[in-house]
């Protein structure tokens, strides 16, 4: 197995696209190193990518905010304007494994091991997070809800990598906020896990709001029907009870040994509720 | 909150009951403490083990040839290299053991019985070569319908694991094979005479699932065996004098060619009681004429390990109006693994232990699945047949709207009272412990908004055995105290603090080790709360045989008879003036002329301990459950237990709340789960939940001290009683919180909810998740 | 005399008999005149059984002397984790 | 293939070693370099039991490649003492009898550590959230948290 650690994103590009083998991003390595000792993946590359600058930033862009690919979930939390501004999208980054797996685990990472579960990707859906993507035929972009297919399945070809992540610009009185269930208090993987992004008028009627879910399905989910049961409301007992059925009725959710269908659906339109008032209230505080 | 209740008034001690450091204390809060894998041997090869990956199936061939040709695969051992055992039941340390089955465990032979039943093994000179190797090995298997459950297991037409397995305890024996082990059945009185008498009788029926005892260290082991045959054996272990006896078996070698050294050991909870990697590191080093070193993967410690038994378990209780219990019954259907052995006996005889009936029957059935043998976990067999006891004796206290401590008193067994498994008990501390839990503010304090309040008591027997110490008086007047049962939580501490009463010298004078096989008589393994006991008896033995050997050379040295002098606030005195003008001499002092005056002084206790005496404990434990998930929250526990006397309190109470968290997993989260194809799908702790910090309140303990007259100290087991009630005060509280009282567990989320749901729906209705 | 209880599934190889009045100083004794009286019990004696001697249990005691009127229930013997 | 080279400083000594891409750190640190401090468990990053630090960010040395650590710094629970002088946290682990078999304190130690330098003044939520990460099956935790909190009393002098 060769190790290879560029500094620039496109040199790693090129490693990946020219190995005939089965070829690997090394991020935190969360996740790659338990499947390959576990030897569920015997990669013959491993292309280390946090020695390259661009993939370890968080820099102000167009009011809004790139988060590189490979900055890590306790990165993320010292950042002095992301936890105010995208406090769902920390929470949800800092709720991947423990202090430990924080240390390491990135949000490109979470999201290119394509787990359905993955906690960061429903919070990045939900602040309608834009994935800058790098290959060997150049770059584009693609929104975080489109990536992920299926299990360990992604919209990426041979070589490409997730560079960035963009957190545009939302107006003032806007707010996020992530949930997850598990069944202890720490160091499972979410069960059913929910994001939400919402914003304000000066009324306090909401103007525009996303919903993301996941472990539901076999990929993560945008719910525009949840969405638009807030939006044009003051987010009251009515609206919070459409939201809760929308947001059930958009799962489709196995049996496994996590949780069953039926608790599944359950819980999804209870997580929407309890994501959706936390979301509030930081939305009118900010 | 630590709190001590005693019985009698205090005697005075100087070190027992105090909370000294432990004497091993440094060297595990540095890294330099040697576990299980951190031993290491010059040019030591890497083995690894071959694993079915069938629940069951015909073994019909293993061809090795490719892995042998391998670079650096310097041995491989399959069934071939074992020869086989017949099938008779010896006395091996821990209970009975039959060899034919402890070999196939070791090394699957005709079938392979369950998914990571060893097949092969391999030793290499790296652990990626090994691995390589591994995957060059092909076996021929025939699978076969696999079953997994107790249940499903005693059905005629379920899948036979062991075509001449004829259940044993039934009269006639029947004529054809079956899952069934073994019946076992336990009865006093008349219970059909007694369930006559009852004003109300509670029947209901529970599951529980496999739980593993979820030590951190896995096994690991280096063997080495010499050209002349002579073979170390570094290994963690609960017992090294027992993997020294079932090695010598499995290889036909003398145990005197077997040194056996116990590293320090990372948890073992009856799980390390017996053997998997040893005697294949023994083989594969004679083959290969190097050190083998062996360790387990988290994923095979799951897979291959002994968990303890899942069961189906029917009680059914009758008692009077008043709350007095007047029949207790129970049918108990206890899951094996892949060869007879579940902890089913002792469940039937735990299962009403804490109270005083007259009319009482248990069966007892030990069944076999395709599951990995199940191994000594914690009061094995008790936690379970208790759990449904007393969540039924829990509903009864609903049922006469009796406070279930009071209903307890009302049936509480006490000294005298007959027990459920026959002989009556001496002063035992079950009483007092219900009255501490009354007397607790735990059980006073308000409780908040979906939060319930559980109670139950628990019961285990506790063992003595056999037991060796060598406490040597040093050319100073320090001591080395060698003991051979390891130390799992403080045990040389205890023994330490019992020399150092007896001797009166500092505790800091006394080094304690754990000593190899060849080292030291013969000792039992820790198991059965029997190591504080067994070897703190020994250790006062060998305390005293100084003592008397020191009054002997002062009663030399002056010229006295010895009868006049006498051992002193920890010198030798002469008796009275009469006896003369004699400076008082100290271990000190002795020592310095123990070589003039007929050498070297050693105390030796070598011993059978007898007189253990059974610990009852009483767990309160509060539950808030989230009405929209199910999810349960242990927001306040306290634990209840007799100890006898605490020789070091810290590390009593350290067992009580190790005990209850265990507990506390085994009730919520904790469960194997395999899938229709016989597979383990959570072979890890990522999805074998056990309780995380943020998991668990502080867990309050309430030491009793009703002392057993048969210890010097008054010392009872207490290691394995307190992993006995959290199950059922768990139940209870979230009863209590939900109105749905639950009969399996684990009480996981979607249950939890489910339940809350149905009861909804049918109106309130009893669950039955 | 000690009155023994035999305890469990003892009775099967005793033909049904559960207690009776056995003349023996010792645990040795009493498992002699015991395998002389049941011959199917013997194996059982020889392998793994306990006795508890007026409520105290002892393993491994072959030697225990048992006074006068003692009560001795002979029982499994109990390991443990 | 031939093995990576890593130059790297434990405990403040530059040592370096020969390792295979496969190996992890803490498979080196243990068979290389004779650290058997960190502790594997599970090889998963579920159990905490191999808590490092590299460049003062707490980490599972189990989820690390040992080819990964060059040029880093890395703190193991070997450097933990200050010569014979306990840390504060190595000594209320032994005085609150925060530890029965021992085999998981070297990385309850590590992690208690990093969470001191972070956070001087924690509250027992704040001990267990961080401690979560690091499974022990003895104690029940209620000694380590106790543990854990005096130390962090005594260290702020208070």
């Amino acid at each position: 197995m060769r190790y290879e650690a560029p500094d620039t994103i496109e040199a790693a590009a090129k490693l990946l696209a020219a190995e005939s083998g089965d070829a690997r991003v090394l991020a935190g390595g969360t996740d790659l190193l338990v499947q390959m000792r576990s030897e569920i993946l015997t990669p013959a590359l491993v292309v280390d990518i946090k020695k390259i600058a661009e993939m370890r930033q968080v820099k102000e862009e167009a009011g809004g905010v790139r988060v590189g690919a490979a900055v890590t979930g306790a990165e993320l939390k010292e950042h002095p304007r992301l936890s105010k501004v995208w406090p769902g999208v920390v929470e949800a980054a800092n709720l991947i494994g423990s202090t430990q797996i924080q240390g390491r685990a990135t949000m490109g990472g979470n999201l290119c091991n394509g787990s359905p579960a993955a906690d960061s990707v429903p919070a990045l859906i939900a602040v309608g997070a834009v994935a800058a993507i790098v290959g060997p035929n150049g770059r584009r972009e693609l929104k975080v809800e489109d990536i992920m297919l299926a299990p360990r399945k992604l919209a990426l070809t041979k070589g490409e990598i997730v560079a960035s992540f963009l957190l545009p610009a939302r107006p003032p009185k806007s707010s996020d906020a992530y949930l997850r269930f598990i069944p202890r208090t720490e160091m499972d993987i979410a069960v059913v896990g929910c994001g939400v992004s919402l914003s304000l008028d000066g009324s306090g009627t909401c103007t525009a709001a996303r919903v993301g879910l996941g472990a539901v399905a076999a990929r993560p989910l945008l719910v525009d029907a949840a969405a638009k049961a807030l939006i044009g409301t003051k987010v009251d007992e009515a609206a919070l009870a459409k939201l809760e059925a929308a947001a059930r009725a958009a799962c489709k959710p196995i049996d496994d040994k996590r949780g069953t269908i039926e608790f599944r659906i359950d819980v999804a339109g209870v997580l929407a509720r309890r994501t959706a008032l936390i979301a509030l209230e930081r939305a009118r505080k900010a | 909150m630590q709190e001590r209740v005693k019985k009698e008034p205090e005697r005075e001690f100087r070190v027992i009951g105090t909370r000294p450091l432990r004497p091993d204390g440094a060297d595990k809060v540095t890294g330099r403490a040697k576990f299980g894998a951190d031993f290491k041997m010059a040019g030591q090869l890497v083995g690894k083990v071959l694993r079915s990956p069938h629940a069951h199936a015909r073994i019909k061939s293993i061809d090795v040839s490719k892995a042998a040709a391998l670079p650096g695969v310097k041995a491989i051992v399959t069934r071939d290299d074992f020869k086989d055992q017949g099938s008779e039941f010896v006395p091996a340390g821990e209970m009975l053991v039959n060899y034919r089955d402890v070999v196939r465990t070791v090394m699957a032979r005709e079938k392979a019985l369950f998914e990571g039943h060893p097949v092969a093994a391999v030793a290499a000179t790296s652990e990626s070569v090994a691995r390589e190797a591994l995957k060059l090995i092909k076996v021929d298997y025939e699978v076969l319908p696999h079953v997994m459950d107790p249940v499903d297991a005693m059905r005629p037409d379920a899948p036979l694991l062991h075509d001449d397995m004829i259940t044993a305890g039934v009269t006639p024996a029947p004529t054809k094979p079956s899952n069934v082990a073994k019946r076992v059945e336990f009865a006093l009185g008349d219970v059909e005479k007694g369930f006559k008498d009852a004003d109300v009788i509670i029947e209901r029926e529970f599951n529980t699932k496999p739980v593993h005892q979820g030590y951190i260290e896995p096994h690991a082991c280096v063997a080495s065996v010499s050209e002349d045959g002579s073979a170390e054996v570094w290994v963690t272990t609960q017992g090294h004098w027992i993997v020294r006896a079932h090695c010598a078996r499995l290889l036909g070698w003398d145990i005197s060619k077997i040194r056996v050294t116990a590293s320090e050991i990372g948890g073992g909870f009856g799980g390390k009681t017996v053997v998997y990697l040893e005697p294949l590191a023994l083989a594969l080093s004679k083959k290969s004429r190097k050190a083998v070193k062996m360790v387990m993967s988290r994923e095979e410690v799951f897979r291959a390990s002994g968990p303890t038994s899942g069961a189906n378990v029917w009680v059914k209780i009758g008692a009077k109006k008043n709350g007095k219990i007047v029949a207790g019954e129970a049918i108990l259907k206890y899951q094996a693994g892949a060869f007879q052995g579940s902890p089913v006996q002792p469940g039937c005889m735990s299962a009403f232990a804490p109270y005083d009936l007259e009319h009482v029957k248990v069966v007892g059935y030990d069944v076999v699945t395709n599951r990995p043998k199940v191994a000594a976990y914690r009061a094995p067999g008790a936690p379970i047949s208790e759990y449904a006891v007393e969540s039924v004796v829990d509903e009864l206290s609903e049922r006469l709207g009796i406070d279930p401590i009071e209903l307890r008193l009302k049936n509480a067994a006490k000294e005298g009272t007959k027990a459920a498994y026959g002989p009556k008990f001496g002063p035992i501390g079950l009483i007092e412990g219900l009255k501490a839990a009354q007397d607790s503010p735990h059980w006073k304090a308000p409780l908040g908004k979906n939060q319930g309040r559980g109670i139950a008591a628990g019961f285990w027997f506790n063992i003595g055995g056999e037991t060796t110490v060598s406490l040597q008086l040093n050319e100073d007047g320090t001591l080395s105290l060698m003991a051979g049962t390891p130390d799992i939580g403080g045990l040389r501490a205890s023994l330490c603090m019992m020399a150092a009463e007896e001797l009166g010298v500092d505790l800091g004078k006394i080094r304690p080790i754990i000593a190899d096989t060849s080292s030291l008589g013969y000792n039992f393994l820790t198991g059965g709360s029997r190591s504080t006991f067994s070897s703190g008896m020994a250790t006062v033995e060998a305390a005293r045989a100084i003592i008397k050997e020191a009054c002997v050379r002062a009663s030399k040295l002056w010229e006295i008879p010895i009868d006049a002098v006498t051992w002193e606030d920890g010198k030798v005195k002469p008796a009275g003036d009469n006896a003369g003008k004699h400076q008082p001499m100290d271990l000190g002092d002795i020592a310095k002329i123990a070589g003039k005056t007929g050498g070297p002084i050693i105390g030796y206790s070598a011993i059978t301990a007898h007189g253990a005496a059974p610990s009852f404990g009483v767990h309160i434990a509060d539950a808030e459950i989230d009405p929209e998930t199910g999810k349960a929250t242990i927001t306040r526990y306290t634990v209840i237990q007799d100890a006898g006397r605490a020789i070091h309190p810290s590390y009593v109470e350290g067992q009580y709340q190790g005990g209850a968290a265990q507990g506390i997993g085994w009730a919520l989260n904790e469960e194997y789960i395999y899938g229709d194809d016989g597979k383990l799908q959570n072979p890890g702790f990522l999805d074998y939940r056990i309780p995380v910090a943020s998991d668990l309140p502080m867990i309050d303990t309430i030491i009793v001290e009703v002392p057993n007259p048969r210890h010097p100290y008054g010392v009872r087991g207490i290691g394995e009683t307190p992993i006995v009630p959290p199950m059922a005060a768990v139940a209870a509280a979230v009863k209590r919180a939900t109105g749905v009282r639950f009969f399996e567990l684990p009480m996981s989320p979607p249950k939890v909810l489910k339940g809350i749901k149905d009861a909804k729906a049918n109106g309130g209705a009893k669950a039955t998740a | 005399m000690a009155h023994v209880v035999l305890i469990g599934n003892l009775r099967q190889y005793t033909g049904g008999v559960t207690e009776l009045d056995i003349n023996a100083a010792s645990v040795r004794q009493l498992f002699a005149r015991l395998s002389e009286q049941f011959p199917e019990l013997k194996p059982h004696l020889e392998e793994g059984l306990a006795v508890a001697i007026d409520g105290q249990i002892y393993q491994d005691a072959l030697l225990q002397p048992i006074s006068e009127g003692s009560e001795v229930h002979v029982l499994p013997q109990i390991a443990g984790g | 293939m031939a093995k990576h080279h890593v130059a790297t400083t434990v405990n403040g000594d530059a040592v370096e070693f020969l390792c295979e891409t496969e190996q992890t750190l803490l498979d080196c640190l243990r068979e290389e370099l004779d650290l058997t401090g960190a502790k594997e468990g599970c090889s998963s990053g579920d159990c905490g039991a191999c808590s490092v630090m590299i460049d003062n960010r707490l980490v599972c040395s189990c989820l690390v490649l040992g080819v990964e650590a060059n040029g880093k710094s890395i703190e193991t629970i070997e450097g933990m003492a200050d010569g014979e002088e306990l840390h504060p946290l190595q000594r209320k682990f032994l005085e609150h009898a925060a530890l029965q078999c021992g085999i998981c304190t070297p990385g309850f130690l590590v992690a208690s550590k990093a969470l001191l330098a972070k956070n001087p003044n924690p509250s027992e939520t704040e001990v267990r959230y961080w401690l979560a990460g690091n499974l022990c099956r003895c104690t029940g935790y209620d000694k380590i948290v106790r543990a854990v909190m005096d130390a962090a009393t005594e260290m702020r002098g208070a």
